[in-house]
Parts: structure tokens; C-alpha cells; sequence
């Protein structure tokens, strides 16, 4: 087992795109996507129940390196603060196979 | 006052499905449609309306009266914003960002009340023009690039956008690619217009034979199950109003009124039919709660959806298909006979 | 007995389609209906049912008949689920959670299997009251209430309880409301009453016409797809019978036949229709496995679903709509003709 | 050449709804259809198509048309999987478990081409058998086995293998019992089937009568509907055909004509109506997205999907119900006529 | 970045409303939920096929300071103890935005 | 509170009923699953829009003893050499209850 990061970002539905682009750029290939996910946080209520996805949220995970985590969290918090949303890190064995 | 109209109106299936939807979060029932059906049913009302409207135009050809209803429909979707706009920052003294997201919602239309409309008018065997779902489409986008542009001019440049607007676009400024793409292209103004086009070429042909048990037949039976869900989700924003306040409550049934009234006024300027007209009332009363938030989440960011979202959705919408439709319609009959 | 009832039964495409979604769980078929749809189909057969029902009643009116099934119906689910209570405690040493929640679902109905018994006689041409979707309605609850009310008298009252008791309500009594909102406002219970009303309301005007492609004639069709899920969920469960043993097997076959007979008996008496009869029959014979589960859960938390969900749902339904339906029906034929 | 016929086709409603689909993905509309809807509409399409076309074999009955019929299927899917393998081992240098994986994807067959054939043929007004269906369920899965076997036999055994396959079945060798389970009882072959037999023996009753407005009236409708998902599908899927390289977009053209050529001859050999010579031709120039993928994941686990699925997906399914359907009619129609 | 503690709970889908009320009470308004989740237990199978939402579970995941950890794991015990499921606690790094 | 391990599992949708296999096969009845999952690995883009099951994912998170993690991880890693997937282990606190 190798120590890596676990990133887990829950932000709009509608930003999900954008995430994954950001990692695609940073060469992370490896990332694990939970599309309708809900919630509330500062900007209130997110209940999902509406006939647009404008207030649900998606989920990602991504177990990467250790050295990656700095460099995707950087990416990552200015699209945070412009339009909400969370990011966690933790650590975690990757089961070698 | 028609009320003979009005209790009709109250007693019908899907007004009475609609109650029942919100009588369910009322007694605490668990009922509870699932999301994807909800969005399933969205998609085939507006398909159905699409494709039928198109394939009604294919039959009676462009004509002078499809024109002018464009350019009213153009109109009044330029003209409401910018009047609630100042209303709710003069009158009501509210933020520039509210009131400009406000003013898109109450310019853009609600495809979810035109199409109870339709509805309405079939049953009472009211004939109205394939146009006006091309009119529909149109009106749903202007008001929200006008809202976003009423949110620009009166906003003081932010002293802290410079820190952000790095090379990073992710932290610029407001991309008009995206607002354009959510403003136009999103869901609904998209699958109205395909399905209108679609409808416009395949019309009149054995195409449009085949379609009717799917778009034409159900139709009816898929609005109550579609109002039944509605009743559900606007009973649960309804607590969310205390927030907005008395002055917004307000505000979410008198400008419908108003819009109903110039709507009124123009449709009779330029000579619509009675159904024609009353479909042009109902979109230029009715609120958006689909396209506006889309697009003023990226727009406007700063503006809080817990206000025009629960003004629109469980104020506005239930007014304009419980009292709205038969209060519209016997108000145009004492013009139109 | 009529064995070309029986046959022509289990050659009818909802059957049938039943058998193939087994048939898929053996085969280990990757075949699978997605949960959301499920769920549609089942609003979709008690929104259609209790809509007509509805309507039906509004054109037949109020009368001496309707009154006399509904007390019929209030009364058998008041005995079913205290004689089998007693069958299960005294005569098969069941624990007093299990056998109260066995109880109630035997006690209670199915409204799939209704819907089921509706279609078969619709096939048959044989006609029923739009009251009998009201006596489905009222019998899902009773039975629930006394089954909780079993279990609460015949247990102990529990040492431990009182440490929990405190003010925290989470580990509190009982909650009434709790109990009453899943019995009564169950989403089932729920939308089969409400679209009732809406049935009884609009019944009989142009809404009543407009909704029939929706409602009416695609019934038998989503009652097929519905059973090709039913029959996957049916298999799925089979294996837990195995834990239930050969006693609580033979209970599910057993009390729906003695209910049957006693539906028998008290639809003679009371002079039902031999549609109306068929349908009382059905739902006395038949056991719950959607209200139940949702009121138990927190009622008689001690009892184990793995017992009364795979009873109703993996032999006491297969065998209502397979064996029963033919087998009450020449039954009735007996005495009714 | 027809040209009216493509003309027409490329005009009518299920085609101009794939376009639409498409276009929404290159203007990045978010127009999205739920996938379990996109699931429903598809376990809905095939068992529509089984039901009716075993309800029409029950009409016709069992002849030498049907036998010939079937021993063609079952000879086209044998030789087309080996013809194909070759070409791509020898001609275009591919290694052998894409090669393998690509064989059997176009030597197996795609429900919805056939699906889409059948509205055609049906707005034409051109006849055909019900136990086309019966072939197109008996093409899905020999093609796939073909292909693992010519897999495992042009393979060189793998040294590593002998390490890998201890006592964990996980690790062990290709798994029999698993590849029929996926060829022969994947959902849509068994749903296909097992509906084709409820029609067959349920078929001429009253019960065909009664599922008509679900299965038959709806049927052009959700097609629409399901052409709208499969065209977001198809174009999301086009950018994956850069890897494939120009050759093997060449080859997904390239084949299905080559196959319509063979299917044509051995169609007019055994004398087939011009309506089943159509299917007969669809099925043999369709290609697998569905079947093929989950048999070959476990069985040719090294096979590329990203080559074999965007082949299918986007340039076959498309070229075919576009282009195929009206221009393999018109050739047929020069020899039929 | 910030430690935190996230807090996972998975229960009944109909007990989910209760656990969001406790939340509330405790002045937490950050959580992220997962209606449709499944699984298997002390209380068995929870396969989430049937027609009624009684046998399917809900995730609930909530970053909260270390400080309130120890309030909300206590307010959610007994609803545990009563209704069945269960409550992981571990530690992570909040990406400050 | 007493510690176990969280081991997280991303593998095929149609790879799961083998992964439950093997949880019942070593005694482990708690388990908590997502069915449909998206995401991206070595295998590719996994996006779950297509009729087929197979180009997505499924999730399962099962919290054990420490002792019992070795075994769980042995057991699965063939697997995940043979079809794919991705496996993390992380610590956690279980709230006794
Ligand atoms: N403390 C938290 N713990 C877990 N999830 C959170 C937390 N705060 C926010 N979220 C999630 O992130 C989404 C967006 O948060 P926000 O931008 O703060 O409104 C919310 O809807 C939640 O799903
Ligand atoms: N050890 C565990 N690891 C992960 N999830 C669990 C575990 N135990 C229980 N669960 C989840 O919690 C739900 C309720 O558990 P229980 O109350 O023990 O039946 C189960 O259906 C699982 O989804
Ligand atoms: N580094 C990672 N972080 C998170 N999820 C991953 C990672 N790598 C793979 N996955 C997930 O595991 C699935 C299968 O991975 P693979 O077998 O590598 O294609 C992917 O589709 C992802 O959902
Ligand atoms: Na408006
Ligand atoms: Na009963
Ligand atoms: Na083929």
C-alpha cells in the first residue's frame, strides 16, 4: 500500500465541468465522480428537487500523490471562492495492484 | 368577472393534481416523485408543445399576424425588465444584484404556464396559433441578457475584481460566451425551438400521424402528473418567502397583473385572436424559474436565488394558472366580443 | 372450478410478464428496471385507478350499495389481523413483534394486486363499482393500527425503556403522529384518495375525456411493465424464505384462502355485484407490502422485515394474481349465478 | 438511387430528433435526457418490437419462410465476425483482441437500427414478418462468441497466466458460463425474446387489443425520444474517433455496405419480401453498442472500448439510420421491383 | 488548510429529515447528502429495489471543527441506538477559500 | 469511539456483485454501496450515459476492524488486477452505539 491524498470537492452541478477540466490540465487522469448530490452550505439549501440542475451539487474524489495535492488545491480554491462549493483532504493507503 | 370560468378553471384535473401536490407536504405525506421522471415530464411538454406549434405554423404559412406577434412577444420582453427594475430598486429600495435578477425573472416566461394554458383553451375549445409557442421561445432569453446588462451598468466596478481577474479564467470576468449559452441554449429554449423546427419540416406529413398518441394524446394526463410534482416542490419553497417579505409577495402578484394588462393593451393594438391573445397574456404575466436561475448564477452571482426562486415558483406560477387563466381570459372576452 | 379461467389467466400478457421477470433473477439476466421507474409506474396505476374510481362514482352517485362495501371493508380489516395474530402467537409460537407485524400485513392490501383483479375483469368484460377503489383505500390503514396496538398490549413493557426515555423525543415512546402520518398519509394511501377526489370532481366533464389516453388506455400496458419489475423484486426475495421456514410458507397461502372464504361470505350476505365481490375478495386475500413496511419500521421496530416483506411479496402476491384471481372468480361464479 | 426516399427520410421526425441531439452537444446546450429514462425507453423499445412481432408470428404461423429466414441470420452472423477479423489482422495491421472485439461488434447486431427500420418501413407502408425479430434476437449473440474464440486461438498463450490463475476464481480463466450469460441473457436479448414469446402466446387475444395503445401507438413517439438521447450519446462519442484514426472510420462505413451487399444477395437468394429483405439487410450492416461491450469486458478484456464503441456509436448507427435505411430500400427496390 | 472532522452517517432514507433537524439545531448548516444509497447491516440486506423507500439508506457527510465533533456524534447516538446505521468520524484538511 | 479502518473500493458496475461476494465470504455483513458512479482511471473516461451498464462505475465503503483489513485487501486485489478499479484505505473512528 502507497500513502496518497484523498480530495474530495463538492460544488455545483453545473461546475463539475469545470473541475474536471482543471485536472485533466494538471494531468490527473484518476478521479471518481458522483453526479446528483445535494445539501446546503453557505449559500443555503441545496435541495435538488427542481426542474433545473442550477441547485444540486456534484461530488469528486481524486486520490493522487502527495506532491500532486498542493499543486491541485491551488487550482482548485479560486474556482471555489468564485462560486462556492468545498474542498476536503484527507489521507489514505491506495492498495497497490 | 366570468366565475362560472374561474370555478371551471379550479375544478379541472390539473389545477386540482397541483393542489394535491401540495396538500401532500401539508399533511406531511411521504409522496414524493422522482427527480429524473419530473425532468423526463418537463422534456415531453415541451417537446409536445414544440413539435405541435410547429407543425400548426407549417400548416398556415409565415403571415403578417405571425409577425407582429414576434415583435410584441420582442417587446414586452425588453420593456418588463427594465421597468421592474426600477420599481425594485426606486420603490423598494432593494440591492442592484436582487433587483436585476428579479427583473430578468419577471421579463423571461414560465413554458410550464403556457403550456397549462394551452390546456385550458383546448378544453374550452378556444383556437389559438402555432406561432405563439415560437413567440414563448423567443421571450425567454431577452429579459435575462437585459437583467444581466442592468446589473453591469449599476454596479460599482468591484476594487477587489483586479486582484482576481488573473490569467486564471475561472476567476475573471463575466464570459458572454457563457451567459449567451445558458441564456439561448440552455434546455428548454433549445428543446422548444428543435422540436418547433422539427415540427415546422415534418408537418402536414405522415410524420405528424404517427406522433399524435405520443405528444398529442398524453399530453393532458402527463400535465396533471407533472402539476402533481409542481404542487410538491412549490409548497416546499413556500416557507422560504418569510424571507423575501410582505413588499415581495406583493411584488411576485401585482406586476403579473400589470404585465396582464399592457400584454392586454398590445395583443389588442395589433389585432390578435382571443386565444392568441391569451397565451401572449399569460407569458408576459408569468415568471421563469427554469432559464433565469441558470443563467444568473454565472451573471449576477451575488443574487440570493432564495428570493426570485419562491416568488416565482410558489407565488407567481399558482396565482397565474389558479386565478390568473380564467381572470385573463374573461377580462379579454369583455375586448374581444 | 373453471380451469380455462385459470389457463387463460396465466396466458395473459401481465402474467406472463410477471414470469419473465423471475425468469430473468434464475437465468441471472442482467436485466433490470430502473428504481425511479418503478416507482412512476406505481403512482401511475394508483393515480389511474383512484381517478376512475373516482369518476365512476361520480356518475353512479352515493348509494345504499357503497355504503354497505365500506363497512364490509372496515370490518374484515378489523378481524384479519386479530385472528391471525392469535393463528400466529398461539398456534405457530411466534414472537408478539413478528406475528403483530404479519398481522398487519395481512390485514392490510395490495393495491398491485387490485389493480391486477381490475384489469383481469376488464378483460373479462364483467363490471365493478368505482367504490371498490374507496373500500382499497380504507382498508390500507385499519390494519396497520391494530397491529401496532397488538403488540403494544401484548408486550412487556420493556426494563430499559425508561433510561432511554428521556428528553431527547429520538429516543422517546411512540410517536401517535408519527404512526398516523405513515398509516394514513402514506404516499399510496395518499394519491389513491386524492385522485379519487379529483375523480369524483372533474368525473363526467370534458377533463374526464381528455385525460382517458393517459389514465385509460395505456393501464394495461404499464400494468405489464410494472409486473416485469414486480417479478424481478418477487425472485429477488425468494431466497429469503428460507429463514421464514415451511409454517409462515404455508401461512401465506393458507390465510389468503380463509379470507377469501370469508370475503366469500360476507360479499353474499351483503349482496355485491360479482365484480365488486371479485375485487373485496382479492383485497382481504391480499397482504400489504408497501404501507406496512413504512409504518412498522418505527411502530414495531423489534419485528424483522426479512419475515413479512418476502410472505407478501415473493408468495402471497404471485399466488393472489396467478392461482387466486381465477380460483375466487369461478368460486364466486357458484354462488352468484 | 431514390432520391426522394433519402430525402424523405432524413426529413422525418426519429431522424431530425438524432440531429437535434447532436446539435445540442456542439452548441453545448445542457440539454440532457435522465438515464434511466434513456434506459426505459430502450427496454421499451424492445419489448414493443418483441411483443408485436411475436403476436404477428402467431398470426402467420411457423413457415419455411420463417426457417429460411432464420438459418440467413444465423449464416450472416457467422461470417461476418471471420470476413471482418481478417481484414483487420491482415489489412489494417490491428492487434488481435481489438481485432476480435471489433469482429464481433459487427458481426452482432443493434436493436435500435432495427427499431428505427421498422418506423420506416411502417410510414412507407411496406410490409414485413414477425419473426424478423426472431432473427434480429438470434443475431445479437454468435458474433460474440465467434469472437472470443478467434481471440483465444490467434492469442499466443500468455506466460503470465500460469501465476495468475490460482484457486481465486477471480483470476482464473475465461469463464464459460459467464460469456453465455452475458451473449445469450443480457437484458436486451432475453427482454426481446421473452416478450416475442408472450406475443406468440398471448398474440390474436384480447390482451393484444388491450396493450396496443402502450406498444404500438406510442411506439414512433418515444422513438423520437430515445433518437434525441442516442444523438447527445453518438456526438459526446465523436471525439473518441481520433483515436480510432481515419482507417477504421473508413472500415465503419466500408462494412455495413459490404455486409447490406452480402445481405442483399442471400435476402433475394431465398426469396424474402421486400420489407424483410430491409430488416434482413439492416441487422447484417448494423453493428453491436450494447451486447457486444458487456460480453467482451470480461471476455476480451484487453480489447480497446474506445475504439470499437465510438465506431459503432457514432459513424455506423448514425451512416446506417440516415443514410443506410433509404439507400439499401432504393438498391433493394431495383432488384424486388 | 484547516483540520477538521468529517463526520459520515449513513442510516435509513426516512430518517434522513431527523438527522438534518439535529444538524440544524446544532447550528450546522454545512452538510452534503446522498439520497439513494444501499447496503447491508446488523438490521440485514438494505437492497433499495422495492417500491417503498423503507429498505434503501441516505449518506450525510458534514465538516465541522473538532470542537463540535463531539456535540453532534452525541446528538446523533441515540437516533442510532434506536433507528439503526451508523457514524464514522475521521480527521481532514479543509481547503480555506 | 474506537478505530477502524474505512476501505473504499471504485470498481465496474457490473464488478460489484463479486466484490459483495467476497465481503460475505469473510464474514463482513456491513457494507454501504452507491450504485451509480462515474469517473476516470487507466481504463479511460467512464461517463454512464450509455444504455449498456458497463462504462460505469460502482462505489462501496465498508468500515472494519484493523485486523480484518489485511484479509479484505488481500482478497480484492486480484480482482482489481484483473478488471480495474481503484481501492483506498483510511482510518477512522466508529461511533459505538
Ligand atoms: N461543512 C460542510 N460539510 C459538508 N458539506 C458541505 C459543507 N459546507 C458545504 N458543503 C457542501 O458544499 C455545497 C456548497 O456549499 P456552499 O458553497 O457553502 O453553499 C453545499 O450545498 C454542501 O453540499
Ligand atoms: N461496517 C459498515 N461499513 C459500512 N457501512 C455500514 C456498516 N455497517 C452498516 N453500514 C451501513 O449502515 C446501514 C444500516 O446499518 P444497520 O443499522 O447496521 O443495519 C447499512 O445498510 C449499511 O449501508
Ligand atoms: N486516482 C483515482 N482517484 C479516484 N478515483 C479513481 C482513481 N483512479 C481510478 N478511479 C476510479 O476507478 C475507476 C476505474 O479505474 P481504472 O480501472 O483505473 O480505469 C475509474 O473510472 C474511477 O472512477
Ligand atoms: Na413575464
Ligand atoms: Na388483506
Ligand atoms: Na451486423
Amino acid at each position: 500500500m502507497q500513502p496518497v491524498k484523498r480530495i474530495e470537492i463538492i460544488l455545483d452541478f453545473q461546475d463539475l465541468a469545470k473541475i474536471v477540466k482543471i485536472l485533466n490540465s494538471l494531468g490527473i487522469s484518476g478521479y471518481t465522480v458522483i453526479r446528483d448530490v445535494t445539501g446546503s452550505g453557505d449559500r443555503g439549501l441545496r435541495p435538488g428537487d427542481e426542474l433545473t440542475d442550477v441547485f444540486k451539487n456534484s461530488y469528486i474524489m481524486t486520490a493522487c500523490p502527495e506532491e500532486k495535492m498542493q499543486e491541485i488545491v491551488e487550482a482548485i480554491r479560486p474556482l471555489l471562492k468564485r462560486f462556492g462549493g468545498i474542498c476536503l483532504v484527507s489521507d489514505a493507503q491506495w492498495v497497490i495492484h | 368577472m366570468d366565475a362560472s370560468l374561474i370555478i371551471n378553471n379550479f375544478l379541472s384535473p390539473p389545477i386540482l393534481f397541483f393542489f394535491l401536490g401540495m396538500l401532500a407536504i401539508f399533511v406531511h405525506s411521504d409522496l414524493d416523485i422522482p427527480q429524473p421522471l419530473a425532468k423526463f415530464f418537463s422534456l415531453y411538454l415541451l417537446m409536445s408543445i414544440g413539435y405541435r406549434g410547429g407543425a400548426e405554423l407549417a400548416h398556415s404559412g409565415m403571415t403578417w399576424e405571425v409577425a407582429t406577434a414576434m415583435g410584441a412577444a420582442m417587446l414586452m420582453s425588453v420593456i418588463v425588465p427594465i421597468y421592474t427594475f426600477f420599481i425594485l430598486t426606486r420603490q423598494l429600495k432593494m440591492v442592484v444584484h436582487d433587483a436585476a435578477a428579479i427583473a430578468a425573472t419577471y421579463g423571461s416566461v414560465s413554458a410550464v404556464t403556457f403550456v397549462t394554458a394551452t390546456a385550458f383553451l383546448q378544453k374550452l375549445e378556444i383556437p389559438f396559433g402555432g406561432h405563439m409557442v415560437a413567440a414563448l421561445a423567443l421571450m425567454e432569453s431577452p429579459a435575462i441578457i437585459i437583467g444581466v446588462l442592468l446589473y453591469r451598468l449599476f454596479t460599482a466596478r468591484n476594487p477587489n475584481k483586479d486582484t482576481l481577474a488573473d490569467q486564471n479564467p475561472a476567476n475573471g470576468e463575466l464570459s458572454w460566451s457563457e451567459l449567451m449559452r445558458d441564456a439561448v441554449f440552455n434546455a428548454s429554449v433549445f428543446l422548444i425551438l428543435g422540436s418547433l423546427v422539427i415540427g415546422l419540416i415534418s408537418g402536414g406529413g405522415p410524420g405528424e400521424k404517427a406522433l399524435e398518441p405520443f405528444l398529442k394524446d398524453l399530453f393532458r394526463g402527463v400535465l396533471c402528473f407533472f402539476l402533481l410534482d409542481m404542487g410538491l416542490v412549490a409548497a416546499r419553497r413556500l416557507k422560504d418567502l418569510r424571507k423575501a417579505g410582505a413588499s415581495l409577495a406583493a411584488f411576485a402578484i401585482l406586476i403579473p397583473l400589470i404585465n396582464a394588462i399592457l400584454a392586454t393593451a398590445v395583443a389588442k393594438m395589433i389585432g390578435m385572436s382571443l386565444g392568441d391573445a391569451l397565451l401572449f397574456v399569460m407569458l408576459c404575466a408569468s415568471a421563469s424559474y427554469i432559464a433565469v436561475p441558470a443563467a444568473v448564477r454565472l451573471s449576477i452571482p451575488d443574487a440570493n436565488p432564495s428570493l426570485y426562486v419562491p416568488m416565482s415558483l410558489a407565488i407567481t406560477f399558482p396565482f397565474n394558472i389558479i386565478v390568473g387563466l380564467p381572470l385573463y381570459l374573461s377580462t379579454l372576452k369583455l375586448f374581444w366580443s
